[in-house]
């Protein structure tokens, strides 16, 4: 397989320590059986998120993106920027859409950047994980590394808000993506197309702040995905697997329900049916444990 | 071919309400007129309309005297199954290529229907939206002029096609037939090509094409109208049952600029005449919901919109529905939105979605000469040149009254450019 | 609404304020109220004032209401009315728009969590620039003081423990952390940003 | 006329050959029809016989053709012989593919058949081959009421068209409101911002037309005739009375605004800063693109529009209506504040914003230029200081709520000019006779039959602009509410029907629905009771009365429904192709089983339009009806004669049908009023039958639309069941 390669921007919670840093242990797995190779973004910064509105001003936030698509075109020029985080990647690309379409826009944002020593051209694209997967290696060729097809693993496919909303993957549909179900078969599980939450916001954002909204929402997510008799969730986003599998202790605490689903990502379904160990595969980052992905991953 | 049109003949594509009327009017005055229709018979899509509003009278009703009035006028020659494919030329003078699609049925026919009698095969009725099936030898509808029957492609090479042939008492029925290609000269065009139906699978939070409860505006005036899929009867597609709460959906596509971003105007006025017919198609009881940001029952229709807000049977309700939900326990299908009048969120279920769909042009995706002067949303204007005019339906998001005015004035613009042409070519010889 | 307020209702003074000041106010005037904002928001239940009907308030000249609204505080960014409004406002960042420039002028509501997380945010993250996820929970829990702190910590000490086992919540954090080489950088940059955007307000006031 | 060759092709495809004994048929031509020229043909449509059948009529020079075979519906282009009478006799829908399946089918179609082609054959000896109408003239000028923008519009068009046209304007000059206007709505893309009117272009191209005459201040005393010769008596400014001789007349008399003195509450007539959109018009061109000023000179820093003024009113006090176009006056009059001052506050009230087509871009480019638009019902208007207060609900926020402004326009509705409502009774229509506009020498009144609320729209939906005057039409807001794009569109498409009018009527030939029909409605006066029937029941007015009140028919002011022949008592009135003969004698012709026979007979009167293609079609679907009925199709249930009804009772009919279409409001007669005569006439049906000592059930009448294909097979079965039930005519014996 020819490498590809990308600039990659991993976001915060991907960190060591942080909150999604599992996801991007299953990340590496799966890009080393795809030949993708992510090359960090030379002291990427935060990308704001949506939540930090009140805090930083408009242009502040789109300079704190601007500066990291900068750093892209500089140090690894003609990459596309690859986000595996959904905020980072919406945060990233919003901004990228509106220096592209706007020249005073994107002078204003230079003018901030030049402060720093940057400057953004407008080149640097900006890529979802999933849509690198989708879009430049397809279906296909992802099924091809598959030593241990998953077979008989029932999963819901939680696609959300961010990688779906307001520009979504491969043009899809805002209402019932497919691009999720499609990746869960080729990892060669069963995805339930029924599942009717599929892009229910999780109130991930408001979580900390609402979160007895947003442990609302997760609770239908996740009974939802009991009724379709699903094994797991599988998510594109760290903000909706932490919420979603986080909370659910709290929830059984509060409601006396009995919540226990584990929320896994699609990098962790590919590594395992790649034939990584769970631990490559990430799955020991989770507090409501993947116990039937963590015995594939087992299987010999 | 040629010989039937010169540069004072008036050429008029469609074949529609609008086209009819247009060449009708114009032959009336005299005029020698092609009328060329792209599907197997005239009538276009009110012929597919169960009553209109605000009279709440039968479109085939007018459908029978505008045929009457062809048949007794030599002056309009009908060409069916016939596409434009090439306008050349310029006002006065234009040189049209028509493409004329095989009937497998010649002239000879005599409607007897003993070609679909051996028939098994079925394709979708194309008349009733392809709700329901029809023999594949078939009569577009009761009535259909020419008063001939239709062999569908997909018999051709089929043992049935052969039995079709061998059943015709008549020898109508000619399976060599091919496409043909004709050339026209004509003095002026009419563009009467109509309107089509918004693809509501795009309109994506209403889950056309995802739940079967919810249909369009133009499916269900078949599923009210005796000669449709349902006899008459408004029945759920999911079960068949009767629908008893009907919730019907504006501005499905239209005054939306993720879809089409023009009124599409007869909208309202539709759903109101479709929550009328709830009275004699379905069960004592049944309940319309009608979903809407403006009413735009405009002049007269007023009034009709004032005896439907006084009909108990129909709720009115200011909102723009944000999306529906297929409840699995009940069937139902759930609308989410808020009455915008001092927002009163609701979940309203009901077991029938009518997607008020807005009309586009039926060129667009088609590419026409360049010199066509188009909106925003494709509706025809006319040429450059003035020789050629939008009429109806292709003109602009029009109700059959205003279509049909819109086709009588675009019908005096083209004689008056066929009239000059005469002029001209008298000065000449 | 008093009738005091009769002068300035349905004026474009608000409006005008609005576009000027606020992010992706000029779309404001664009709406045409048929309300799929309203139905499309997942925490709509929860609000007094629907995207759509602010919208109207801020045309009726209502700034008090509208600024001190709780509404704008509530919006998770999920984009549902962004899709599906048929004027294609992006009423996402109308709303973070409202609630920035509430903020800005303090008329946001006093003990607003989310202003205060989103405020914590903004700070946590530029600082370094990286989140600090340890210390971004830790202050969030103690915005309202020590024992409230405490309490919420307590609570969530199984969530807290098991994203601990799982490596995915690091002590380490309270000290040190993550921490962007160019932090300085940053700063410079952003306070740029403000200057140029004060800058570019004036132009426009007149 | 010459004397009759008649000839008969029995037709024998189709299976008519194996179900039907086509021996016994051809000796019930020969022998009771009488039928000179007979014979069978296995296809009688085909291009083979179509062609020996032209020969034969040239050889033998034949006058009369009867085709028995199918429906007179089917087939035309193949059996079409001009200069030839033709009648059809409907074997296949009629007979073959309508008669019940059973052991008996063979005999009851058999006689079916029989009856059908003797029917046939007693038409066809009746029939004259129509010579036109003899008294046609050729007037090709055309008269247009009204010199505004769809009169000026029309007659350009006509003119255009190389006719002749006189425009009769009753104002000093052209070009009627839209001169008044500073900008109009725009009509084409882009829909983005008010447009000159050009009506200056118009009223200069009609001045320099040399085919179009102008008279100014002028008004019409007298309108006589009938298309292709009225006579139009006019005062004019300059010349006195003159009188303009025309083929046709368009009226375009246009409309006044909805006096805002009637909406005080609304401040209307109370304060001099409430006006209507006309209003606004001749301050913004006071203002010519600066600043718009009130009267006072005061500036308007706040304007608010109210929508739906005086309109879409349930109460019954103002109008019920919506005039359509008001949504986009008011946002075209909100964009002169903002052009001339972006920071005037403009805003709009209303509760439904009516902007169709591409107006949507219209609504936008307003809001783009911060246009306010408010969905509220205003409540009152009242003076505030230099201003005025305008409270109102605001149906969003769901508050009572008010606005200051220095201007308020009340976007009022469109009142027609047209004229007097000829439906009033006798005493009030002469108090009204005064505003009359057309002045119409015509039996039933001045001017054009209103529809609603003075309106004069036919409320066609196909066929818009047929009125119930022929040769007369109506354009622009007269007509329907409507703004100056769709008024001028409107014009253009009465001018081509004010020329087929005339063309038509050079030719004495037909004018819709019956188009091109050259048969004409021709009266045996010496026979004449001058009863005034036909006079009063002609839907179209084209019957009027001379000093001794003798019926004076205008033949090209008829529309061929027959309503006057079905109205004669002593039945004088008739047409060549059509008349009281044609249908009596099929009626007589008919072979009356006995009563013992259990056979019952029920004579079926259907309209051509609609009863009788709902009957061919429930036949092509195989819905079968009961063999014991004879269907005769009639032009219009308004022409069925009560000599019929009765002439078939007495000749031992069982029963008789009436099948016509809607009437009443919603009327779906094509003819209008064809449908409500005839049941005004049966209702008086009751008396006779009582004297012919039989029950009323014999005689029924239906409404039937085209689409009730269901339903008319079982009305006629239940109906036959009836006649069971009640037993056989006792008439039979007597026939």
């Amino acid at each position: 397989m020819a490498e590809k390669n990308y600039a990659f921007y991993p976001g915060c919670s991907s960190q060591k320590g942080a909150s999604a840093a599992n996801y991007l242990t299953s990340v590496n797995a799966v890009c080393n059986k795809l030949a993708l190779r992510l090359t960090a973004i030379p002291d990427w910064n935060c990308c704001g998120a949506s939540i930090s509105y009140a805090g930083g001003s408009e242009l502040s936030r789109q300079v704190l993106n601007a500066r990291n698509l900068a750093l892209a075109e500089k140090h690894l020029p003609g990459q596309d920027v690859v986000a595996t985080c959904a905020a980072c990647w919406l945060a990233a690309r919003e901004t990228r859409e509106q220096l592209v379409a706007s020249e005073p826009l994107r002078a204003d944002a230079n003018e901030a950047l030049e402060v720093a020593g940057l400057e953004y051209q407008g080149k640097a694209k900006v890529r979802h994980m999933v849509e690198v997967l989708i879009e430049d290696l397809g279906l296909e060729t992802l099924a091809k590394p598959v030593v241990k097809a998953l077979e008989g693993l029932k999963i819901a496919g939680y696609v959300g808000c961010q990688t779906n909303r307001p520009f979504g993957i491969a043009g899809e549909s805002f209402e019932n993506p497919q691009y999720l179900d499609r990746l869960i078969e080729a990892a060669g599980a069963t995805a339930l197309s029924d599942y009717d939450q599929k892009v229910t916001c999780c109130g991930g954002a408001l979580a900390f702040t609402e979160p007895e909204k947003s442990q609302a929402q997760i609770k239908m997510i996740v009974e939802s995905a009991y009724d379709q008799g699903a094994d797991m969730i599988v998510t594109p986003c760290p903000l909706c697997q932490a919420n979603v599998e986080v909370y659910q202790s709290q929830i059984n605490e509060k409601q006396g329900t009995k919540l226990n689903m584990p929320v896994v990502y699609y990098s962790e379904l590919l590594a395992t049916a790649y034939g990584a160990s769970a631990k490559e595969a990430g799955l020991d980052g989770h507090l409501i444990a993947p116990d039937k992905l963590i015995d594939a991953a087992e299987k010999r | 071919m040629n010989a039937i049109a010169t540069n004072q003949t008036l050429l008029v594509i469609g074949g529609g309400i609008s086209g009819m009327s247009a060449a009708l009017e114009a032959a009336e005055c005299g005029a020698e007129v092609v009328l060329v229709e792209r599907n197997a018979s005239l009538g276009g899509r009110t012929a597919q309309i169960y009553r209109y509003f605000p009279k709440l009278c039968h479109p085939l009703c007018g459908l029978e005297i505008n045929l009457r009035r062809l048949r007794a006028n030599p002056r309009v020659r009908v060409l069916t199954l016939a596409e434009v494919t090439e306008v050349s030329g310029r006002r006065g003078n234009y040189r049209v290529q028509v493409k004329l699609a095989p009937r497998y049925v010649n002239e000879r026919c005599t409607a007897c229907g003993e070609c679909a009698k051996v028939v098994t095969r079925t394709i979708p009725n194309p008349y009733n939206q392809g709700l329901d099936t029809i023999k594949a030898a078939y009569l577009p509808h009761a009535l259909a002029h020419p008063q001939r029957y239709v062999l569908d492609a997909s018999l051709l090479g089929s043992p049935e096609a052969e039995a079709a042939r061998a059943a015709c008492p008549v020898g109508a029925i000619d399976l060599q037939m091919g496409v043909e290609t004709i050339e026209l000269s004509v003095g002026s065009i009419i563009w009467a090509t109509g309107w089509k139906p918004y693809d509501a699978v795009k309109i994506q939070p209403y889950g056309y094409g995802r739940y079967l409860d919810v249909v369009t505006s133009v499916e269900f005036e078949r599923l009210a109208d005796p000669r449709g899929p349902t006899r008459g009867r408004i029945l759920r597609p999911s079960n068949g049952e009767p629908a008893t709460n009907i919730a019907f959906i504006q501005c499905a596509g239209s005054r939306d600029e993720n879809h089409l971003r023009h009124c599409s105007r007869v909208c309202c006025m539709v759903s109101l005449k479709q929550t009328q017919y709830l009275r004699e198609a379905a069960p004592e009881g049944a309940q319309a919901t009608v979903y809407y940001i403006d009413i735009r029952a405009i002049d007269r229709f007023e009034n009709f919109y004032q005896q439907v807000r006084a009909d108990a049977r129909v709720k009115f309700l200011k909102s723009k529905v944000a999306r529906i939900v297929h409840n699995a326990q009940s069937g139902q299908l759930v609308l989410h939105g808020v009455d915008t009048e001092g927002y009163h969120r609701y979940a309203r279920e009901h077991d029938l979605v009518v997607l008020a769909v807005g009309m586009e042009p039926e060129t667009n995706g088609l590419d026409l000469p360049e010199d066509l002067i188009r909106d925003a949303s494709g509706f025809i204007e006319g040429s450059s040149d003035g020789g050629q005019f939008g009429a109806g339906g292709a003109a602009a998001p029009l109700d059959v009254n205003r279509a049909v005015q819109s086709a009588t004035a675009a019908a005096l613009r083209a004689l008056q450019v066929t009239r000059a042409a005469a002029r001209a070519e008298e000065l000449k010889g | 609404m008093s009738e005091a307020d009769h002068s300035s209702a349905y004026r474009r003074e608000f409006l005008a304020e609005v576009e000027r000041e606020v992010e992706g106010g000029t779309w404001v005037k664009m709406c045409m109220q048929c309300g799929v904002c309203a139905g499309s928001c997942p925490f709509g239940p929860h609000w007094e004032h629907s995207p759509q009907k602010i919208f109207m308030m801020i045309r009726a000249g209502q700034r008090e209401a509208v600024l001190r609204s709780e509404s704008m505080w509530l919006c998770t960014s999920c984009y549902n009315c962004v899709v599906r409004c048929p004027r294609q406002l992006p009423v996402t960042h109308i709303m973070h728009g409202l609630a920035s420039y509430a903020q800005k002028l303090g008329l946001a509501p006093k003990l607003q969590a989310t202003r205060d997380f989103s405020l914590q945010f903004w700070e946590n993250c530029t600082r370094t620039g990286r989140v600090n996820e340890m210390r971004l929970t830790l202050g969030l829990y103690f915005r309202e003081g020590l024992v409230a702190g405490f309490k919420q910590a307590w609570a969530m000490r199984t969530v807290a423990w098991g994203l601990l086992r799982a490596g995915r919540l690091n002590p380490a954090e309270l000290v040190g952390g993550h921490r962007c080489a160019d932090a300085n950088g940053i700063k410079a940059m952003l306070a740029k940003a403000r200057e140029i955007e004060a800058r570019r307000k004036a132009q426009h006031g007149h | 006329m010459s004397e009759i060759k008649t000839a008969a092709v029995l037709c024998t495809g189709c299976g008519i050959g194996e179900a039907l004994d086509l021996k016994e048929l051809a000796r019930i031509a020969q022998k009771e029809g009488k039928i000179g020229v007979l014979r069978e043909d296995p296809q009688a449509c085909s291009a083979a016989s179509v062609a020996a059948l032209h020969a034969e009529i040239q050889e033998q020079g034949l006058t009369h053709l009867l085709i028995a075979g199918c429906s007179r519906r089917a087939k035309t282009e193949a059996f079409n012989f001009p200069g030839l009478a033709l009648a059809r006799c409907n074997w296949r829908e009629g007979v073959l593919w309508s008669v019940p399946e059973g052991e008996n089918a063979p005999e009851l179609r058999q006689e079916m058949a029989a009856d059908y082609l003797r029917m046939g054959c007693a038409e066809l000896k009746k029939l004259k081959l129509p010579q036109a109408n003899p008294k046609a003239a050729g007037n090709r000028r055309i008269l247009v009421l009204g010199g505004g923008a769809s009169g000026l519009t029309a007659a350009l068009a006509a003119a255009d068209m190389g006719h002749e046209a006189v425009i009769v304007e009753i104002a000093p000059q052209l070009g009627g409101w839209a001169a008044q206007w500073w900008r109009r709505t725009p009509w084409r893309a882009p829909y983005a911002v008010p447009q000159p009117t050009g009506i200056d272009e118009l009223v200069r191209r009609a001045a320099d037309h040399p085919l179009l005459r102008c008279h100014l201040g002028a008004t019409v005393l007298e309108t006589r005739g009938a298309p292709g010769r009225f006579s139009v008596d006019i005062a004019t400014a300059d010349q006195g009375q003159i009188t303009e001789e025309v083929g046709a007349i368009i009226q375009a008399t246009g409309f006044t605004p909805y006096p805002i003195e009637r909406l005080p509450e609304l401040g209307g007539g109370m304060s001099p800063w409430v006006i209507d959109q006309a209003g606004l018009e001749s301050l913004a061109r006071a203002s010519d693109g600066a600043p718009i000023r009130r009267g006072d000179g005061r500036p308007v820093r706040t304007v608010v529009f109210i929508q739906c003024a005086g309109q879409r009113d349930a109460t019954g006090r103002h109008l019920a209506y919506c005039s359509g176009h008001c949504c986009a006056t008011s946002v075209k009059q909100a964009m002169y504040f903002k052009a001339a001052q972006s920071d005037v506050d403009t805003v709009v009230l209303y509760t439904d914003l009516r902007l169709p087509g591409m107006g949507e871009d219209f609504y936008r480019s307003a809001q783009t230029q911060g246009v306010t638009f408010v969905k509220g019902e205003a409540k009152a208007v009242t003076p505030q200081g230099e201003g005025l207060r305008v409270a109102f609900r605001d149906l969003i926020l769901d508050t009572d709520s008010a606005v200051e402004a220095d201007l308020v326009v009340l976007a009022t509705g469109q009142v027609p000019r047209s004229g007097t409502d000829i439906d009033l009774p006798e005493e009030e229509r002469a108090v009204a006779a005064a505003n009359s506009v057309l002045k119409l020498a015509y039996r039933q009144g001045p001017d054009l039959p209103q529809l609603k609320y003075g309106f004069t729209d036919s409320h066609f939906i196909c066929f818009p602009y047929e009125t119930r005057r022929t040769g007369i039409y109506s354009a622009g807001p007269v007509r329907r509410p409507m703004d100056l794009a769709q008024a001028m569109e409107d014009a253009t498409g009465a001018a081509l029907k004010a020329i087929q009018a005339v063309e038509s009527a050079a030719q004495g030939r037909a004018l819709h629905p019956r188009s091109g029909d050259l048969s004409y409605p021709m009266v045996r006066l010496e026979g004449c009771t001058q009863c005034k029937r036909c006079t009063v029941e002609c839907p179209f007015g084209a019957i009027d009365e001379d000093e001794n009140r003798y019926p004076v028919f205008n033949e090209s002011r008829c529309r061929r429904c027959g309503t006057c022949m079905g109205a004669c008592p002593v039945r004088v009135i008739s047409f060549e192709n059509y008349s009281v003969d044609t249908v009596g004698s099929q009626i007589k012709s008919i072979d009356m089983p006995d009563e013992f026979s259990e056979k019952p007979r029920v004579l079926v009167l259907a309209c051509e339009n609609d009863a009788y293609p709902a009957l061919d079609t429930a036949a092509m679907q195989g819905r079968r009806y009961s063999a014991f009925v004879r269907v005769i199709p009639v032009r219009c249930l308004g022409s069925v004669n009560t000599i019929w009804i009765t002439d078939a009772l007495n000749g031992g009919w069982d029963g008789v049908m009436l099948l016509g279409c809607k009437k009443g409001e919603d009327y779906q007669c094509h003819f209008v009023r064809g449908s409500e005569m005839a049941a005004y006439r049966l209702s008086k049906i009751e008396d006779t039958l009582k004297q012919m000592g039989l029950e009323p059930e014999r005689v029924a009448t239906y409404e039937v639309a085209i689409t009730d294909v269901e339903r008319l097979p079982r009305l006629i079965d239940e109906y036959v069941a009836k006649m069971f039930e009640i037993g056989m005519s006792p008439m039979k014996g007597f026939a």
